[in-house]
This record gives structure tokens, C-alpha cells and sequence, in this order.
């Protein structure tokens, strides 16, 4: 299992493999948004922690086709099929993989894209819980998604069209979370939910993921 | 443990390719299937590797006894030779790849990228990779595709050192390799008389 | 006794709808017919609503068969599922753009209602967002049914994200709820049937939902009838060039 | 007709809409049912003439 969320965390790195395109994308959402909506810092302070949360949600998207697209051209997976991890296990890990190399470092950058949204002082701490708890489950809702159209030629826009109902939930409670704890409101339902959200898509969706994989495969 | 299929019918998106398909293959043995272009061969090996269930029949000594080698090599060309070894033999629980490498006379590409090689040498890693998931039966559908003639004697050698330690191999290839363990096995005479689909049978 | 699951042959079922459709179809038409306008000339005006009140008629019905129509299709996947009867997978398929435009019309009439109301076309009211939501799940559900080409597949993975889309659907809801509390307190539009409608709205709304619902079963037994020849004709021109 | 008053048009309108998506709706699906069930009579027929001559 560490077999293969080391390669694909190298792959990943590697020339080609992607690494820093969500991010690049990340930057690019959050500086457009002052363009399209005006420099005024009082508008932007309040609405940056929804566009971090757009924005993020936005940027994993982006990578999603890449989750089993890769290794179902060039074989790999029907390979890891006849390996001795259950098609579970690998969903799951897919799902590590796409949320460390494209989820953390959405966490980890959206404290300094704030800066550029002048994101309130207390929002910071909030912007980060809320994303760090939400992005694991936009990695694995996504991985359900690319699961669904792994052998489709131009599946890239019905996995949009797909996943981006399933990420509903995840966004108005994580942009909610962000919001009530930016303006020092209860936060303790909105992280509940989100945190249930989380855990809740990280212990069963795997499981449905298989499943659809193994269609897809056969 | 013997690889033994029973009556076995499998098909190609819900078509019945072969049917009545009977043979069992002992360990130290190989067998070498035959037929047509588009006969089912590769459909066969796809069902005995798990890949797909059979429509009916019954296989046993498969599953995970099984190390599958297709067209596509499933090795990644941005990391190295020994990298994508090392990555499989992972997989199935090893970590010694020297052997897989000597075999297949990789020893000197061993840190060069797997997308730098030539299509026989692409072919001789995703060969080599067979040696390290440690199963003992080796389920290769066209394996000697772009080899040249000395790659061809390596993977013969291969296939016996695997069979000479009580490994079995079952394979699709038009080419003689020159192993004197392995029988033939012609897949022409069972082809499917052509029917439709089994998911269209409701609407027939 | 014949069994419930005798339906699920296709034959048997074309053969069962085709008597049953023409009765379904004359009475949804009479139900709509009366029961449109009953409640558009015969009905008083709200004292607070004016006339809006009488878009009910056509807004009540299509949100209820809306999620009917979902609920239905997810009884449908997991038949398909669990007894992998193939009728049951194309009624699922013949539903959905059915449920769509009843999304649709709900959607478009709470828009229309709400223009005097609010002031406005479109407000994020918990109720129309959950609708919109749902829209996008029928355009998701139905883009997977035309990308994949072998109908095994399609019937299984549709039903799959069915089953799944259910849950993550019933958790938007929740969460739409929840995220527009602060915006619109209790000024939330109050179209349920339940509270505050008088009997003199309450017949003639009921007869439309007949009506709707009479609707939605000829439409889904004509669609499965389409898909299940479709169907056919694909299996019969598969088995020509198979020969 | 019964007096709408100021909002006869959002009334009309929605009535106009909902009638049309529904008519729409119909139309397709019964547009599309005769078109299928004459294709697949001429497929039938093609075969069974095969089969049988």
C-alpha cells in the first residue's frame, strides 16, 4: 500500500506529472476575483472565504481525471487488479495521493492568497481548519467521480458535470465553517457536519468506488 | 497446485468468444495457446487472471496464484527501470529485483528513465516484472511481442527457470520459443458458434 | 398468483403497459384538464397572494413529482442491483428526464411566484436551492446514461451514482437548510400544501396532483416501452452481424 | 376569464411555461416512441424475412 502512494506521490512530482498546476490554478482563481468584483478591501475581506473555498474546490477539480485516467492507459491498472490489495485499499489510496499532492498544498497556500483577499485576522485559523477537514472529502468524492468515467473517451467534463453536486454539501459546510469562525459566530455545527462529512465519504465511499471500478474494468 | 479449467465459457462484452474450454496445467509445466487473430485468446487469459468472470464453467488455481502480463506493460515512464521493479515487487509484498534484472539483461538500464527505452527493452522490463510479484502461475498474452531474437532467448530461459522451479506459465503466442516443457493448445475448435450478447438475451 | 416479477420481462411488459396506457393517458388528461381548470377560473384569490396563489396548481405537483420521480428511479436501481431485471434499469433511464423537467417546472413556476413576492427572479429560498441542486443531479445521472456505450454498464454505474447521488442529495438539503437560516428568516416562501391552504385551493390542487402523477406513470411506461425496443432493436442488429 | 389583476403576467406566464415544458416533454417522448417502434418493425421484418426465406 505505501508501494503505491509513494509512486504516485514521485509521479506526481515529476516532470509531467502535474504537481502545481492545481496551485498555479488556485493563485490564478484568487487573483482574478479582485478583477472581476472590484478592489474594494471591505467586499473582499468578506467574501475571500468563500472564494478560498471556490477556489480550492475549483482547483481540485481540475485534477481529477488524472486520479486513474494515467494508469488505466498504460495498463497499470488491470495490473493492480490482479495484486493482492483489494481494489478498495486502491481507490483509497488514489484518493491519499490526489489529496496530498493537490489538497495540502491548497490548505497550506490559501493563508497567503488570503493576504491578497484581505482575509479578516481572526479568518485565518478557520480558513485553514475548514479547509484542511474539507479537502479530504473533495479528494474522495472526486475519486468516486473519476472512478465512474475511467474508460470514457472526453470523460473530463461529465466527471465535472458529475462531481460537482456531490461537492455541495462539503462546500457550504466548509465555507460556512470558514465564514462563522471569520466572524466569530458558533462554529460548532458547521465543523460537526463537516468533519461527519469527511469521515463519513472517507469510510464508506471507497466501497462504492471499488464497485464501480470493477464495472469498469471488466 | 494445478491450474485446471472446466467447461469454461468466457466472453468479450457479453459475447460468448470460446466455450467448452478444458485443460489443466501442472506446476513445471507451460502451455501455449493457438488460434486466429480475434479468436478469444486474450479474452481467456483476462478471465483466468480475474480480470473478468467467466460466463460459466469453473476455474480453479488462478486468482492469486496469478501474475498477468498484457499488451500494455503498466510501467511509468517517468520513473526508472529499477524504480518501476522495485514499485511491483513492492505490490506483491518482495523487494529483491537483482534476479529480474539479470535475467532480462537490464542490469545496465537499471537507472535510466522506463520512457527512454526502446520498445523491446519497454517490453523486456514489463517481462522482467512477472519475476518479481513472486506467483507461480504466469499468465502472458503475447509476451514476445518487439523482441529480438536474443531478447527471445532470454525470456525462453526465464520461462524455464521459472518452470524448473515449480512454476507453471499459460500463454497466447504465434512464435516457437524452443521450451520443450510446454504443450500446445488450440483454442480454434471451441470458438463460439456466433450468438448475441448475454445482457441482449431478455430483448431476443 | 402471478408473481410481481413476471412484469420485469419486457415482452410481458410492453404487452401489460400497452392496454394500460391508454386508460393512464385519458385520465391524466381529464385530472390536468379539471383539475387546471378548476383551480384557474373557479378558484377565489389569496387576500395576502393575490392571483399568484393559483401558480400552486402547477408549482405543488411538479416539486412533488420532482423528488417522486427520483425516489422512484433509486427503488429502480436497486431492483436492477439486487434482481438485475433489465426492465427495471430502463424505467430508471425513462424517468429521469421525465423528473428533469418536472425540476424544471417547479423551478421556473417558484421563480415566476417569486418575482412579486420578492421582488425578485430568483432569491436562494432553502426550497428552490434544494431544487437546483437537484436539477444538476438529473443532468449528471442522464449525461451518464448517453457517455457509455454497453447498456450493462451504463444500467450498472447509473445506478450506482443513483444510490450514491441519493445520499449526497438528501445531504444537500440538509445543508441548504442549514447554510440560508441567517439570510431569510421565516420569510422563507410558504407553498406547502399543508399549512394555511383553504379547502377551496386544497381539491382542485389535489386533483392536479392526481393528474401529475397520472402524467408521470404514462410518460415513464411509454419511455420504458422506447428504451426497451431501442434496446431490442440494438440486440437484433447485434445478433445479424454476429451470424 | 377571471380577473388576475396586477399579476397576470407572472400567472400567464408561469401557466405558459409549465404547458409548454410539459407539451415539449410529450411531444419528444411520443415523437420518439413512433420513431423507435417503426425502426425496430423494419428491423424485425428484415430478419424474420431472413430467417424464414
Amino acid at each position: 500500500m505505501i508501494a503505491l502512494l509513494s509512486r504516485d506521490l514521485k509521479l506526481a512530482v515529476r516532470a509531467g506529472g502535474g504537481f502545481g498546476l492545481g496551485l498555479a490554478f488556485f493563485l490564478i482563481v484568487t487573483v482574478l476575483i479582485p478583477f472581476g468584483v472590484g478592489p474594494e478591501t471591505e467586499l473582499l475581506s468578506r467574501i475571500a472565504p468563500g472564494v478560498l473555498w471556490i477556489g480550492a474546490l475549483l482547483a481540485c477539480l481540475l485534477s481529477l481525471d488524472r486520479i486513474f485516467a494515467l494508469d488505466w492507459e498504460d495498463g497499470s491498472l488491470d495490473l493492480l487488479a490482479t495484486a493482492p490489495l483489494p481494489l478498495e485499499a486502491i481507490v483509497t489510496i488514489k484518493a491519499a495521493a490526489h489529496w496530498l499532492t493537490t489538497g495540502l498544498p491548497l490548505v497550506l497556500a490559501a493563508p497567503a492568497l488570503g493576504v491578497l483577499l484581505s482575509l479578516p485576522q481572526g479568518a485565518y485559523l478557520w480558513v485553514l481548519v475548514s479547509l484542511a477537514l474539507g479537502t479530504p472529502a473533495l479528494s474522495v468524492i472526486g475519486t468516486f467521480g473519476a472512478a465512474l468515467t475511467v474508460g470514457l473517451k472526453r470523460g473530463g467534463l461529465l466527471l465535472s458535470l458529475l462531481v460537482l453536486p456531490l461537492y455541495v454539501p462539503t462546500l457550504i459546510f466548509g465555507a460556512e465553517l470558514a465564514r462563522r469562525g471569520a466572524a466569530g459566530l458558533e462554529v460548532e455545527a458547521p465543523l460537526l457536519m463537516l468533519a461527519g462529512i469527511s469521515f463519513g465519504t472517507l469510510a464508506l465511499l471507497p466501497f462504492a468506488s471499488a464497485a464501480v471500478l470493477r464495472i469498469n474494468l471488466r | 497446485m494445478d491450474l485446471t479449467l472446466a467447461d469454461v465459457t468466457v466472453a468479450r462484452g457479453g459475447v460468448p468468444v470460446l466455450e467448452g474450454v478444458s485443460f489443466s496445467l501442472a506446476p513445471g509445466r507451460a502451455l501455449v495457446l493457438r488460434g486466429p487473430n480475434g479468436s478469444g485468446k486474450t479474452t481467456l487469459l483476462r478471465t483466468v487472471a480475474g480480470l473478468q468472470p467467466e460466463l460459466s464453467g469453473t476455474i480453479e488455481g488462478a486468482g492469486e496464484r496469478v501474475a498477468y502480463a498484457a499488451h500494455a506493460d503498466g510501467l511509468k515512464a517517468m520513473l526508472s527501470v529499477g524504480e518501476n521493479l522495485r514499485f511491483w515487487a513492492r505490490v506483491f509484498g518482495l523487494s529483491e529485483i537483482g534476479a529480474a534484472l539479470a535475467a532480462f539483461d537490464l542490469e545496465r538500464l537499471e537507472d535510466r528513465l522506463a520512457g527512454n527505452l526502446s520498445a523491446g527493452q519497454k517490453r523486456r522490463l514489463g517481462l522482467a516484472r512477472l519475476m518479481v510479484t513472486g506467483r507461480p502461475l504466469w499468465v502472458l498474452d503475447e509476451p514476445t511481442v518487439s523482441l529480438d531474437a536474443a531478447s527471445v532467448a532470454l525470456f525462453a530461459d526465464a520461462v524455464r527457470a521459472h518452470l524448473g522451479q515449480g512454476g507453471s506459465a499459460l500463454m497466447a503466442t504465434h512464435i516457437d520459443l524452443g521450451i520443450p516443457e510446454a504443450g500446445i493448445f488450440d483454442v480454434t475448435s471451441l470458438r463460439a458458434r456466433p450468438r448475441a450478447a448475454v445482457q441482449d438475451e431478455a430483448f431476443l | 398468483m402471478a408473481s410481481i416479477w413476471e412484469y420485469a420481462n419486457p415482452v410481458k411488459f410492453i404487452r401489460t403497459t400497452d392496454r394500460l396506457l391508454p386508460w393512464i393517458s385519458v385520465a391524466a388528461v381529464a385530472c390536468l384538464a379539471v383539475g387546471l381548470v378548476w383551480g384557474f377560473f373557479f378558484t377565489p384569490e389569496d387576500y395576502r397572494q393575490g392571483s399568484t396563489v393559483k401558480i400552486i396548481y402547477l408549482h405543488v405537483p411538479a416539486a412533488l413529482m420532482a423528488i417522486n420521480a427520483w425516489l422512484m428511479m433509486l427503488v429502480a436501481s436497486l431492483v436492477w442491483i439486487v434482481r438485475r431485471h433489465h426492465v427495471s434499469a430502463l424505467a430508471a433511464r425513462a424517468a429521469a428526464p421525465v423528473g428533469a423537467v418536472m425540476t424544471l417546472i417547479a423551478l421556473a413556476t417558484g421563480a415566476i411566484w417569486g418575482q412579486p413576492m420578492w421582488g425578485t427572479w430568483w432569491a436562494w429560498d432553502p426550497r428552490l436551492t434544494s431544487f437546483l441542486i437537484l436539477f444538476l443531479f438529473y443532468l449528471g445521472y442522464m449525461a451518464l446514461w448517453e457517455a457509455i456505450e454497453n447498456d450493462d454498464t451504463a444500467a450498472d454505474l447509473t445506478a450506482i451514482l443513483c444510490l450514491v447521488g441519493s445520499v449526497f442529495a438528501l445531504l444537500s438539503r440538509y445543508a441548504v437548510l442549514f447554510w440560508n437560516q441567517g439570510l431569510h428568516q421565516g420569510a422563507s416562501l410558504s407553498m406547502d400544501a399543508e399549512e394555511n391552504v383553504a379547502d377551496v385551493f386544497w381539491y382542485p390542487l389535489l386533483v392536479c396532483m392526481a393528474g401529475f402523477i397520472l402524467l408521470f406513470v404514462a410518460l415513464v411506461f411509454l419511455r420504458t416501452q422506447t428504451e426497451i425496443r431501442a434496446r431490442r432493436m440494438r440486440a437484433l442488429i447485434a445478433r445479424e452481424g454476429a451470424y | 376569464m377571471p380577473e388576475l389583476g396586477k399579476y397576470a403576467v407572472s400567472v400567464l406566464s408561469a401557466y405558459g411555461v409549465s404547458l409548454g415544458l410539459l407539451a415539449v416533454l410529450v411531444g419528444l417522448s411520443v415523437a420518439r416512441a413512433r420513431r423507435v417502434k417503426a425502426q425496430l418493425a423494419r428491423v424485425e421484418d428484415r430478419q424474420g424475412r431472413q430467417h424464414h426465406g
